[in-house]
Parts: structure tokens; sequence; C-alpha cells
């Protein structure tokens, strides 16, 4: 049981901590990368660990898959929280639309001004 | 339907109405726009009833439309002025382009005026007032002339008064919880004991309408660049749209009862204080504004700062707070309108046929435009101050109430001086435009059409009558006063009774200089139309040396070279510079602001993140 | 049939998926048209249920037969009601003055008009929707609506402005989906109800750190200062009806989660005076860089922001009458703004960097325009009798019931700056003397003119007898301070 | 200088976010008890089979109780392939010879693509079809179908994606989703709501509409992501 405990204790750091890890390294990405790409890349990355997030925070101890099937109907109480999986699905559906139109974004920008650098991209300013 | 919105409703539809037909002519347009406000006047002086009102809720606030004897007073300049006017203006604007927004700006503005004076609630005080001023803007630009220079300070500091009146008004309605002028009043809101804000605030609010130092500087350049026919408005009525405001504020300060508790010494004190400073106030600006009249060389912009100081004489009078004081002050406000609308009018018509108001290029117009010198002749004895004429009576009055109830002896003396100043310019504008020799340019012009020649002479006509009888004048003036917080204002027909309990009995005084007087102008104005010799006031010798051709040396450039002279430092200081470089202060300031969008999207986002940031650290005491 | 709240998003939806079949099939134009008679449909449906939500008071619709909280519920609250409505106005007369827009026409209408329709379904749902997580949805499909839209001209820095938006935008959708998911693990439902009547539960760290998230996420839609920097370019760079439809609908959505988020889900003190100065420090910076502006739709995007931070303001104050106030002004932004837009993007509409200086002398050619324009500029401006006026006036009636003073001082101030640049344009326009060569001038079609013409009347009319809209504001402000009607309204549902 | 500021204030950011998740104790039970019913997971979990005979819960939540979300994210979706062509939009006459890849793929590659793609369709239609059965559904199987493009994309150089088909597919799967929601409506429940019988327990056809929206959804998401693309990869390349 002990050596449960530390399992879990890894677990939890390594799945919070890696989500959160992902959001930093992307909001790095985003402040201080000056490729349009990268920054694209950045912003899916910190969405990346929203859900990774998201989902952790569904999960119970020694839960099962939310899904009934023929023989374990009485598994109700060992069950996963099914609405952050629900939600994520959502969110990350919506988080690709975005990239797709970041993209075609930084392609327009990337004709219009023959180059895809953020600090040289500012003819709308003050 | 009730007679207060029926005199509104004709006159916006008919400023409507004079929009779209000013499309097709601008006569018809002018004749409509006399015709509303001639029915207005026409309802305002027979169908309302003193005292009378109305209640009505507007958004869930509610507005009472009144007359009171204050109002009526007030009433009487606007509309009699605003009549006179738009007939003026008929011919004066008849060539000229876009003349039907002209005519639905100045009719709005006599609909706001008068809305102002039936506004027996802040709300509708201020929406009329705002309406006139908005429309009085337009007017001013109308021209496209200085639309920049002229037409954004005017607004600006429009704004300025505007706003500062606003927060008054929306203060009274937090502490008192009423928009109601009159519960206001009850309430104590003018006087000093509760809140020191509210006062000041509408005092500067209407200051510069009534163009007092330190907001007067938007004034010169408006009503010289306003169109001449409405700078008679704007001068005669517009402004005592402010006179109103600041006696109502003024007059039941003063007159409030300050015996009692504690902070009423307090209250007290600083009501002895802003008394000063606004009788200071006035009287720096009639020095001042006397000063640049000097030395002007348009009749039209000496006509301008002339009216800013009388209006300082005005702001005096009122700050006094003292019966006779106020009595001078209301005076002088109704008899500035009449005399300042009628030189206005004399301007127009010179500058309609003539050409232009400089007084270096034109002079000896008296045998060209009889009439219209005659009313000059008249008005400006009334504007110095010379008996019989109603200038003297409210200045004479002026000085007593200074001298024997306030004992402000300096005051006296900077007005007394301002005053004697006047006599300069005013000598100036005559001899200016009218006497002198006949020059060459002015050989075609002829005297302006009778539309223009009968408002002008009725102002005349009213100045004698009134110089005369003062008691026509005074009697409104007193149950006017009585609104404003005098008790027992006693008056008989032109019996003044000074402190001294004297009895000057003005009407045989009046009527015997009355006829002397203009018995003389009449010898005068006839000899000078019969024939002497022509000589052009250029052909003067110049002691060998060769004018250039070019070379203006009328006698007019310079008239007052010597006293300018003296009064060199006066004029160096001027408060327009440091509006001028406060607002370009704040100009760079926004400049330097606006820079944070710096255009690239990654501060941007970098800023997004700082806040979350600063939102996150002080989280815990921000939001429990 | 009987009307229900779910028609703003179902028929859009339904119209949205068709269009691409119907305008490939049948004829190109349906492409332009359906919208606009599904945008009419929703101002139909907006009057049918104000008159009904003025007797019921609520009125609660279940999606998918499920009663809060197990389902997403649409609330039609006098409230909600109130914006969806104007939304829909809005959202119409921006189809009405897009139509035929010749530069539209040139590049993909058919898309455009799609993408505007949306646009404006997206923010109807963020406005009904009563579920925290849907609300988020709703808000991605407006932003990703906005986004192409933005960059909808390719002559234009479009796409710059759009990757800007795009960039702010993602950072709120992640910071209301943190929230979101926070609030979950805490309270275990996602219905705005519940969660109001249970917030007091979570722990205080939790429910700070929740609510710095939301007000930050929405304070991006909100345009509030620093988080507006995507305004200023989104609105200048889009096409005109489009910073009309930014102005109207795409910022009110934005506000109106804001709102919901202090006055509904968490009523803390200090989120109110959050309120206040945010949109104190956004008004005052706004209107200061609106100033010096010379290209005039920048400037008024920035006065559009400067309003917002206003609106802020009054609902910082949170009594009834600055809730009036803030939904007044709400009206009138949506109003004016758009007016100013629309009649802007005639004014410049063949001039590429929309100089204000290229304005001069157009009050002669295009005089109707201009007058609609001069006629927003002194309506926006708080001028009476335009209806500017009264919103400031309650505004400022609240402010001085709760003694702020200095706050009053310096909306004044501002309101003074507002005064300059407004009244420099309108000047320019009317006596200022052509610089450059002669611009083309397009004269609008007559559509397009209809549209203006019926915002300048409603201007004039709400200002001239602002009684026809109070009654539905004060309606709306009882609705808002109301917490526990709305929280019974939605979970008493399933009774019925 | 900026890269400083940005280090300290991601160090900030991840302070509070580890701080924040420290209170939200991972794999913690924050149901409860799904009989109680307190929670909305509860009411799903104990509910979801008697009410609605779904046996994945997650797909009953995405379709049938949260399908108002579902909806709106389907229309995101189009709403991205939509904005994607107004922003990539090109007029006719500047319009060129598309030169998508520059190199032809590989035989190796070509012939795998095509060996896979009948078996990755087949699989995606597998996964949205049992969506309501087994893990998966609608997204996770249109996008199983969408990489299967993706696949024809890159190893044809000449693969058409079938605009015409394309648009089809996603109107009328759109089109199936709304009517089956206003089919609700217009029997008098509400928009959405699960109209046809609820059917037995792991079977295929159960649910009532819920696969049927699934699948629409499939068809749907494969189209629109394909259409993302297709519309990425046809970008002309600046010359």
């Amino acid at each position: 049981m002990q050596n449960f405990e530390q399992y879990n204790s890894i677990i939890t750091t390594g799945v919070y901590g890696s989500a959160i890890a992902l959001i930093l390294i992307g909001l790095y990405a985003v402040l201080i990368k000056k490729h349009l790409i990268k920054i694209v890349i950045g912003l899916s990355i910190i969405d990346a660990g929203v859900h990774l997030l998201f989902v952790a925070i569904g999960y119970i101890k020694g839960g099962t898959a939310p899904i009934f099937s023929p023989g374990n109907e009485d598994a109700v109480n060992k069950m996963v929280d099914p609405v952050p999986q629900a939600l994520v699905l959502t969110a990350i559906v919506i988080g690709f639309a975005v990239t797709a139109v970041a993209l075609s974004l930084v392609i327009r920008l990337y004709k219009h001004h023959n180059t895809a650098r953020i600090d040289q991209i500012k003819s709308l300013k003050w | 339907m009730n007679s207060f919105f029926l005199i509104l409703l004709i006159l916006f539809a008919g400023a409507g109405l004079s929009f779209v037909l000013g499309k097709i002519s601008s006569i018809i347009s002018g004749t409509v726009a006399f015709l509303s406000i001639a029915a207005a006047s026409a309802l305002f002086f027979t169908q309302i009833e003193m005292g009378s009102f109305i209640e009505f809720s507007l958004g869930g606030i509610q507005l009472q439309w009144g007359l009171n004897s204050y109002g009526y007073l007030f009433g009487i300049i606007v509309l009699g002025l605003g009549t006179l006017a738009s007939l003026y203006s008929i011919s004066y604007m008849q060539n000229k382009e876009r003349t039907s927004g002209f005519y639905f700006n100045f009719v709005l503005v006599i609909a706001g005026m008068t809305g102002i004076i039936f506004a027996n609630d802040f709300i509708s005080f201020f929406i009329f007032w705002e309406i006139m001023t908005w429309a009085s803007y337009l007017i001013i630009i109308y021209s496209g002339k200085n639309v920049k220079k002229i037409g954004i300070k005017y607004m600006i500091f429009s704004a300025i008064g505007a706003y500062s009146m606003l927060t008054a008004i929306v203060m009274i309605k937090g502490q008192y919880d009423t928009f109601l002028i009159s519960d206001a009043i009850n309430a104590g809101a003018f006087n000093f004991i509760d809140n020191i804000y509210i006062p000041i605030l509408l005092l500067i609010g209407f200051g510069v309408k009534a163009a007092t130092m330190p907001l007067h500087v938007w004034a010169p350049g408006a009503y010289n660049n306003a169109p001449t026919s409405f700078t008679v408005i704007f001068s005669g009525a517009m402004s005592k749209m402010g006179v109103l405001g600041m006696g109502l504020v003024l007059g039941h300060m003063f007159t409030a009862d300050r015996s009692g508790s504690l902070t009423n010494f307090f209250s007290g004190f600083s009501v002895i204080y802003l008394q000063q400073t606004i009788g200071w106030l006035g009287g720096i600006t009639a020095v001042i504004a006397t000063l640049y009249a000097l030395i002007q060389d348009d009749a039209k912009k000496l006509l301008a700062y002339s009216s800013i100081a009388q209006l300082g004489y005005i702001t005096v009078g009122l700050a006094t707070g003292t019966k006779l004081g106020v009595m001078a002050a209301l005076f002088l406000a109704v008899v500035h309108g009449i005399f300042k609308g009628a030189l206005f009018m004399v301007v127009g018509a010179v500058e309609r046929q003539a050409g232009t108001t400089d007084m270096t290029k034109i002079s000896g117009l008296i045998r060209k435009m009889p009439f219209t010198f005659l009313t000059a002749l008249i008005s400006i004895i009334a504007l110095a101050g010379i008996p019989p004429l109603g200038g003297f009576v409210g200045k004479w009055m002026l000085y007593e109430a200074l001298i024997t109830e306030s004992n402000s002896y300096f005051l006296v003396i900077v007005i007394f001086f301002s005053s004697t100043a006047a006599f300069l310019y005013s000598y100036r504008f005559l001899f200016g435009l009218f006497l002198g020799q006949e020059e060459k340019e002015t050989e075609q012009v002829k005297e302006a059409p009778i539309t223009m020649i009968i408002p002008m002479l009725v102002l005349a006509i009213l100045l004698v009558i009134t110089g005369a009888f003062p008691g026509l004048i005074f009697s409104p003036i007193a149950t006017a006063m009585e609104f404003i917080g005098f008790k027992d204002v006693t008056w008989n027909m032109s019996v003044l009774n000074n402190v001294w309990g004297n009895e000057m009995n003005l009407t045989y005084l009046g009527i015997t200089i009355g006829v002397v007087f203009v018995s003389i102008f009449a010898f005068i104005t006839l000899k000078g139309l019969k024939g002497t010799r022509y000589v052009g006031t250029k052909d003067i010798s110049t002691s060998g040396e060769i004018p250039y051709e070019n070379e203006n040396l009328t006698f007019q450039i310079n008239f007052f070279q010597p006293f300018v002279r003296a009064a060199a430092p006066m004029y160096k200081r001027s408060m327009n510079k440091i509006w001028n470089e406060l607002g370009n202060g704040l100009e760079a300031l926004f400049n330097f602001t606006r820079k944070i969008y710096t255009g690239n999207g990654q501060t941007y986002a970098l800023f997004v993140v700082i806040f979350l940031v600063l939102m996150l650290l002080f989280k815990d005491t921000l939001f429990v | 049939m009987v009307i229900s709240p779910v028609h703003y998003i179902a028929v859009p939806l339904l119209a949205a998926f068709t269009i691409p079949l119907l305008s490939k099939y049948i004829h190109k134009e349906l492409a332009r048209i359906v919208p606009g008679i599904v945008l009419l449909y929703s101002v139909f449906v907006s009057i049918v249920l104000m008159m009904q939500v003025s007797e019921v008071g609520v009125i609660s619709e279940k999606i998918a037969g499920w009663s809060a909280p197990w389902g997403i519920n649409l609330m039609f609250t006098p409230f909600s009601g109130f914006l969806a409505s104007l939304m829909s106005v809005v959202g119409f007369l921006i189809w009405l003055y897009s139509y035929n827009f010749k530069k539209i026409e040139q590049s993909q209408s058919q898309k455009y008009h799609i993408l505007q329709m949306m646009m404006v379904t997206g923010a109807i749902g963020i406005v009904l929707t009563g579920d925290i997580f849907n609300l988020f949805v709703f808000m991605e499909i407006t932003a990703i609506t906005a986004y192409s839209l933005t960059s909808f001209y390719r002559e234009r820095d479009g796409a710059e402005a759009g990757f800007k938006y795009l960039l702010i935008g993602s950072f709120a959708s992640v910071m209301i989906l943190l929230a979101v998911m926070i609030l979950y693990t805490q309270l275990g439902t996602l219905n705005m109800a519940e969660i109001a009547q249970n917030a007091h539960l979570i722990p205080t760290p939790l429910r700070a750190t929740i609510l710095v998230l939301f007000l930050v996420g929405f304070g991006i839609e909100a345009e509030m200062f620093p988080l507006n920097g995507w305004a200023p370019d989104a609105y200048s760079q889009s096409p005109g009806p489009i910073g009309a439809a930014f102005a109207g609908i795409v910022v009110k959505a934005g506000v109106y989660a804001l709102i919901r988020v202090i006055f509904t889900l968490f009523d803390i003190h200090g989120a109110y005076d959050f309120l206040i100065y945010g949109g104190l420090i956004t008004m005052i910076i706004a209107e200061t860089a609106a100033v010096a502006q010379t290209n005039l739709k920048r400037m008024l995007a920035y006065s559009s922001i400067g309003q917002m931070g206003f609106v802020l303001i009054a609902f910082g104050i949170g009594t009834k009458t600055a809730i009036i106030g803030a939904l007044f002004l709400m009206f009138n932004h949506a109003v004016i703004k758009s007016l100013l837009f629309m009649s802007g993007s005639y004014l410049t509409y063949n001039s590429l960097n929309k100089k204000i200086s290229a304005l001069a002398g157009l009050g002669k050619k295009l005089p109707i325009v201009s007058l609609l324009f001069g006629l927003g500029a002194f309506a926006i401006v708080g001028l009476p009798p335009f209806s500017g006026f009264w919103s400031k006036l309650y505004v400022l009636t609240a402010a001085a019931d709760q003694n702020m003073l200095l706050l009053i001082m310096a909306i004044l101030a501002v309101s003074i700056i507002e005064i300059i640049y407004y009244f420099r344009v309108v000047s320019t326009l009317y006596y200022g003397k052509q610089e450059d060569e002669e611009i083309k001038v397009q004269k609008p079609s007559i559509n397009a003119m209809v549209s203006m013409l019926i915002l300048g009347a409603t201007i004039i009319v709400v200002g001239v007898y602002p009684d026809i809209i109070t009654h539905f504001l004060n309606n709306a402000a009882d609705m808002l301070l109301d917490k526990a009607s709305y929280i019974q309204a939605v979970l008493t549902q399933n009774i019925n | 200088m900026k890269k400083v500021l940005v280090l300290v204030l991601l160090v900030i950011v991840g302070y509070f976010l580890t701080d924040t998740f420290n209170l939200i104790p991972f794999g913690e039970n924050r149901i409860g008890n799904p009989q109680d019913e307190q929670t909305v997971a509860g009411y799903y979990l104990n509910n979801t089979v008697e009410k609605t005979s779904v046996a994945n819960t997650v797909t009953a939540i995405v379709v049938n109780y949260r399908g108002f979300d579902t909806l709106g994210e389907v229309t995101v979706l189009f709403l991205a392939t939509t904005g994607l062509g107004s922003i990539l939009f090109r007029r006719k006459e500047d319009e060129e010879e598309i030169e998508r890849i520059n190199k032809p793929s590989s035989s190796l590659m070509q012939t795998g693509s095509r060996v896979l793609f009948p078996l990755i369709a087949l699989l995606g239609i597998y996964v949205f079809i049992h969506g309501h059965l087994t893990p998966g559904g609608g997204f996770q199987g249109g996008a199983i179908i969408a990489t299967g493009f993706l696949l024809m994309l890159i190893s044809y150089k000449n693969f058409k994606a079938g605009h015409t088909m394309l648009n089809w597919v996603e109107s009328l799967a759109g089109i199936t989703f709304v009517s089956i929601g206003l089919w609700g409506l217009l029997t008098g429940g509400t928009f959405l709501e699960n109209v046809l019988p609820a059917g037995e327990l792991n079977n295929l056809i159960s649910g009532g509409v819920i696969p049927i929206i699934y699948i629409a959804v499939g068809f749907k998401v494969a189209a629109e992501l394909t259409g993302v693309l297709d519309i990425l990869l046809n970008i002309k390349p600046k010359k």
C-alpha cells in the first residue's frame, strides 16, 4: 500500500506537473519566439496542457472508463467522472479550429509582408 | 395643447421647416424662421400666465416647465431680441451660402433659450442649454472660417462649462434627491452650508457663457466669427443665459439665512471670499476686455471685446449680493441686450452694405447710412454710460452699490477705469465708421434695406424709452429679484431711492435730457447730411515723404497708439496663451500614452500575462 | 410551433449549413439573401419574446429535454432578452447595410454573410445560455467568425489585425477554460444558476483564482485595458459593417459575460471596484489615444474602447440607476457606433488609409451620409436631445448617489476629449479643404441608406422620448440585481 | 531583458497554477456517491443507462445531455472552414497552376497510402458508428477518416478531395443534426430532444437519435477536417 501511495504521488506530480509544464512552455514560446509558426505552436501547446489538466481532474483513483458493458453495470461507483472528458472533446475541436485559422492567417501574413517574424509585422500601431 | 409645449413646438417646427425650405430659397427660409419666432414671442407674452407650470416625466425623471418672474425678465430679452434679429437676418443673409443650416440653428438657439427660461428643473435646463450650445457652435463655424481654432475652442469651453454644471446637477440629485430647481433652493443647495462644490461648479458653468475670466478666451473669436445677425443674439441674449444662471446661484447664496449653527461661520466666511473673487474676476474681465477693445481695428471685434467688458460689469453687480447691485446688474443685462444688439445690427448693416467692418478702410458713412448712424449713436451713448440713456442708470447704481453697500472701493476704481476707457473705443467706433471723410471706396454704399432698418430703429427707440423710464424695466426686475431670494424689493415707477434715502426722480430728468439730446443728435445728423467739401482720408500731406501707393495712411491706423503704449504690459500676458500651452502639453501627453499600443502582437500578449500575474498576486486582497 | 429562445440559434445554424447547397444548386443570390431573412426572423423572435417576457418574467428553455443542471438551458430574462434583441436588430441592420456592399461583393460575399450571421448568433448564444461551458463554446463561435471577418479584405492589413486578435483571443479562451475547469472541480456543476447558489462554498483562494481568470478572460473580450491591444487594429482593418458589428454585438457579448460572472456567479465586492478602476483606466487611455489618430476608423475604434470602459464603470457602480445607465449606454453604443462605422465607411470608401483629412469637403458630396455621421458624433459625445445624453445622465446620477465626485469629474473630462476629436472630424467633413487630388466618392446603395436612416431615427426618437426603452431597461436592471429569482427560475424548471 | 521578465512571469504563473492544483487533489472522488445524484456527474452515471440506453456515458453527455455544446462545436469547425476559405481566398484571375508538393512522394508511400486509406476510413466509420457503445465517437471517427485523406493528400500530388462531395457531406450532416434538433421541437418537446425510442442497451441500434447524430457528426468532422487540410495544402507557394 505504501508503494501505491508513492506511485500515486508520482502520478499526481507527473500528470499535473507535466500539464502545467506544457502550459508554461507554450507560454514561453508565445511570449519569446518571434516566428509566427512557433507562436502558433506555442498556442497549441498551451491548449494541450489545458486539455491534459482537464482530463486529469476527472480522474478518480482506480476508476474505470465510464462505459457500461454487459457485466459491469454495477461498476458505477468505480467510474471516473465523464463530464470533463466530454468537455475536453469540445475544447480540443475548438482548439483545432482556432489553430487552423491561425495558420491560414500566418500564410497570409507571410505573403503580405514576406516575413514571418512578429516584430517586423507592425504596420498597425498607436 | 399647453402653451409651453406649443411655443417650443412652434420653434422646433420652425427650425425644421426653415431647414427644409432653405434648400429652395434663403428668403423663404428666413421668413419662416422670423414668423415662428414671432409667433412664439406673441404666445409667450400673451398666453402664458406668470407662475403657471406643467409637470411631466421623461425617462423616469420628473420634469417641470413653468414661467416665473425671473425667467420672464430674460424672456423679454430673448424673444424680443430674437424676433428683431430674425427679421434683420432675412436681408442680411440674403445672398449667402448654406442659409438653411443657419436658420435651422438660429431658431434652435432661440428655442434652446426659451426652454432654459421655461425650465423649472435642472434636467430640462441642461438639455436646452446644450441644444443652445451646439446650435450656436454650428452657427459660429457656419462661415467655414477659423473652424478649427475658434469653433473647437468654443466647444471645449462650452463643454467645460456644461459638464461642471452637469456635475453640480447630479450632485444636487445625489444630496437632495431632487432635480427641481425650487426644491434644490429650498433644501439649501446654493447656500454653501452643506456643500461648497455645487455652487462653485454651477458658477463655472454659467461663467463660461457669461465670458468671465479666466473662461472668457472663447468669446472674442466666437462673437466675431459668427454671422453678425447671429452675434446680435449671441452677445445680446445668449450671454445673458450665463447671467441668468449666475444670478440664480449668487442671489440665493447671498440672501440665504446663515445665522445659526457652528458650520455657518465657516460658510459665511467662504461666501465673503467667493463674493470678492467673483467680483474681482468680473472687474478684471471688464478692464482687460476694454483694453483689448481699444486696439481692435475691426468694428465687430471691438464690439465683441466690449460685450465681454459689459458682462464683466454685470458679474460685478451680481457679486455684490446687495439689492441695489443685483438690480443694477439685471438692469445692465437688459439694457446691454438692447444696445449691443443694436450695435451689432449696425455693424452688420455696414458689413452688408460696405463689404467690410474694418475701421481703417471705411469712414464717413454718415451720409450714406443715416438711420444706421442714428442707431449707432444712441446705442453708443447707452454703451458709454452717458446720461440720460440706460447705461448711465445701470452704472450709477453699480457704483453706488459698490461704494455704499459692499465697500469695495478698489473694485470701484477698477470698474471706473474700465468704463472711462470704454469712452475711447465708443468714440472710435462711432468716429471710425460714420464720421470723418468719405472714402472713395464707399461711394457706392447705400442705406441698408428696410427689414434691417426697422429692427435697429426699434431697438434705438427702446433705448431712449428705457433711458427715460427705467421703471419700465425696473418693475419686472423687482419681481424677478424676489424669485432669486431678495425680499421686499420695492420699486416706484422711475423713482430711484438711494441709500441715503434721497429720491431721484428720473422721469423728469430723463424726459428733459432725452429731448435735448435727441434734438441735438438730430441736428448733428441733419447737418452732417448737408454737403461739405469732399476730401479723401488718404489725402494727407506727408512732410516731403512720398507715400507708396498701397500704403494706408488713414488716421484710423494706430488710433490709440499712445494709450496702447502706456498699457503695453497688459497685453503681454494673455490668458489665451496659457490655455493654448495647457492644450499643447496635454496633446503631447496623449501622444505619449498611446505609444502603449506598440503594434507588436507579442507585446499585447505580454501585457495580458503581466496583468494576469498582477491580478493573481493581489487576488487575495482584491477578491475576498 | 411556439416561438422560443432556441430559435435564435437553431434557425441560423440550419441556414448556415444549408446555404452552401442552396447557393450552389438553386441560385447564387440565396447565399446573400437567406442570412438576411434569418436575421429578420431573429428580430421577429425578439419582438415576440420581449412581449412574452414582460408578462411571464423569465422564459427558460431546456435543451434536449434535460432540465438544469443536468442539461443546458437557455434563459430569456428581461436582461439577457434586451441584449439579445438589441443584437438581433443591429445584426439585421448590418446585414441590410452590407447587402450589395461593393467591396464585399468583390471578395466572397457568400462567406461574408454566413460569417456575419453566425457572429450575431454566437453573441446571442452567449447572452442566452445558462451554462458556463456553453457560454465558452458560443464565445468561440463568435471569436472564430470575428477572426475571419477581421482579415476579410485582402488589400488591407487585415491578416495582421486578425492574428493579433487571435493571439489575445486564444489567451482569453485558455483562461476561461481553466476557470471553468477549476469551477467544475469545486462544485461539480456547470450550470450558472447552481454555481451562483453554491459559489460561497468554494475555498476563498480558489474562488479568487477563478474570478481572476474569468475577469482577465472576459476582460479581453470586453476590451479592458491593458487587454485590448487587439481592438483598435481589428476595428480598423475589418470591413466597415464589421466594425459596427464589433461595437454593437461582439463586445456587448464580452461585457455581458463579464457582468454575468461578477453579478450572478461571484457577488464579490472587489470585483465591482475592479470594474470601476479597470473601466476608468480603459476609458482614459483609449480616449486620449483617440485624439491624435489620423485614421478615422482607428479613431472610432479607440472611442469604442473608451465607451466600453464607461459601460464597465457604470456596471461597477452597481446600483439600479447605474445598471439602467449602463444598459442604456450599451444600447446607445450599439446604435450610435454602428451608425458611425457605417457612415464612416462610406465617407472613407476609396481612401486606403482612411485618413481623416481625406474627409475634407465630403459634406457637400455626400450630404446625407455626412449628416448622419454628424448626428452620430453629436449623440456619442452625449449632447442632448440625442440618445447619448440620457445614458450619461443616468450613470452620472448613480455615481453622484454614491458620492463619487472624482469619478464624475474624470468621466466628464474624458467626455471633453471626446468632443474635441469628434468635432474635429465633423468640422473637417464640412469645412475642410481638400489637400490631395479628388478622391472618388461612392454613393451608398438604397439598402445601406435605409439601414443608416433607421439608426439615425432611433438616436433622435430615443433622445427625445427615452421612455420607449427605459421601461425595458428598468426590468432588465431589476432582473440583473435579483440573483435569487434567476437561480430560482433556472432550478425550478424541472417542475414544468 | 524581455526574456528575464517573461521568465519571472512564467515562474509566478507556474507557482499559482501549482498552488491552485494543490488544492485540487489528483484522483480524488469528487463526484461523491453516484447513487446520491448530488452532482451532475453522479446523475449522468446513474441515469444514462436507464434513460438513454447508451453504454458510453461520455457519448450520452456529448450528444444528448450537452448536445447543444456539440452543435456549437460542429459549428465552430464549419465556421473555421468557411473562415479559412475567406481568408485564403484567391480571385480567379490570379489563380495559377497549383503546385502543392514539389517532389512527388515515393512509390512506397503512394502504394502504402492506397492500401491503408480504405482501412483507415473503415476504422473511422466503425469508431463513429459504435460511438454510443465503445470508446470513441463522431469526432474521433471523423478525425481518423481525415487522417486517411491527409495521407492521400500528401502522397498524391494530384489528389483532389472533391469539393462537391465535401460540400454535400458537410451540409447534409449539419442539416441532419439541426433537423433532428428541430424534430424534437416540432413534436412538442425541446430542441435536440431524444425523440426516438431508446432501444436496448448495447445494441447497435439503440439510444434513439444519439447514434444518428454521432454518425452525422462523424461525417461532418471528417469533411471539415479534410476541407481544412485541403485548403491549407493548396496554398500557392510564394514566388
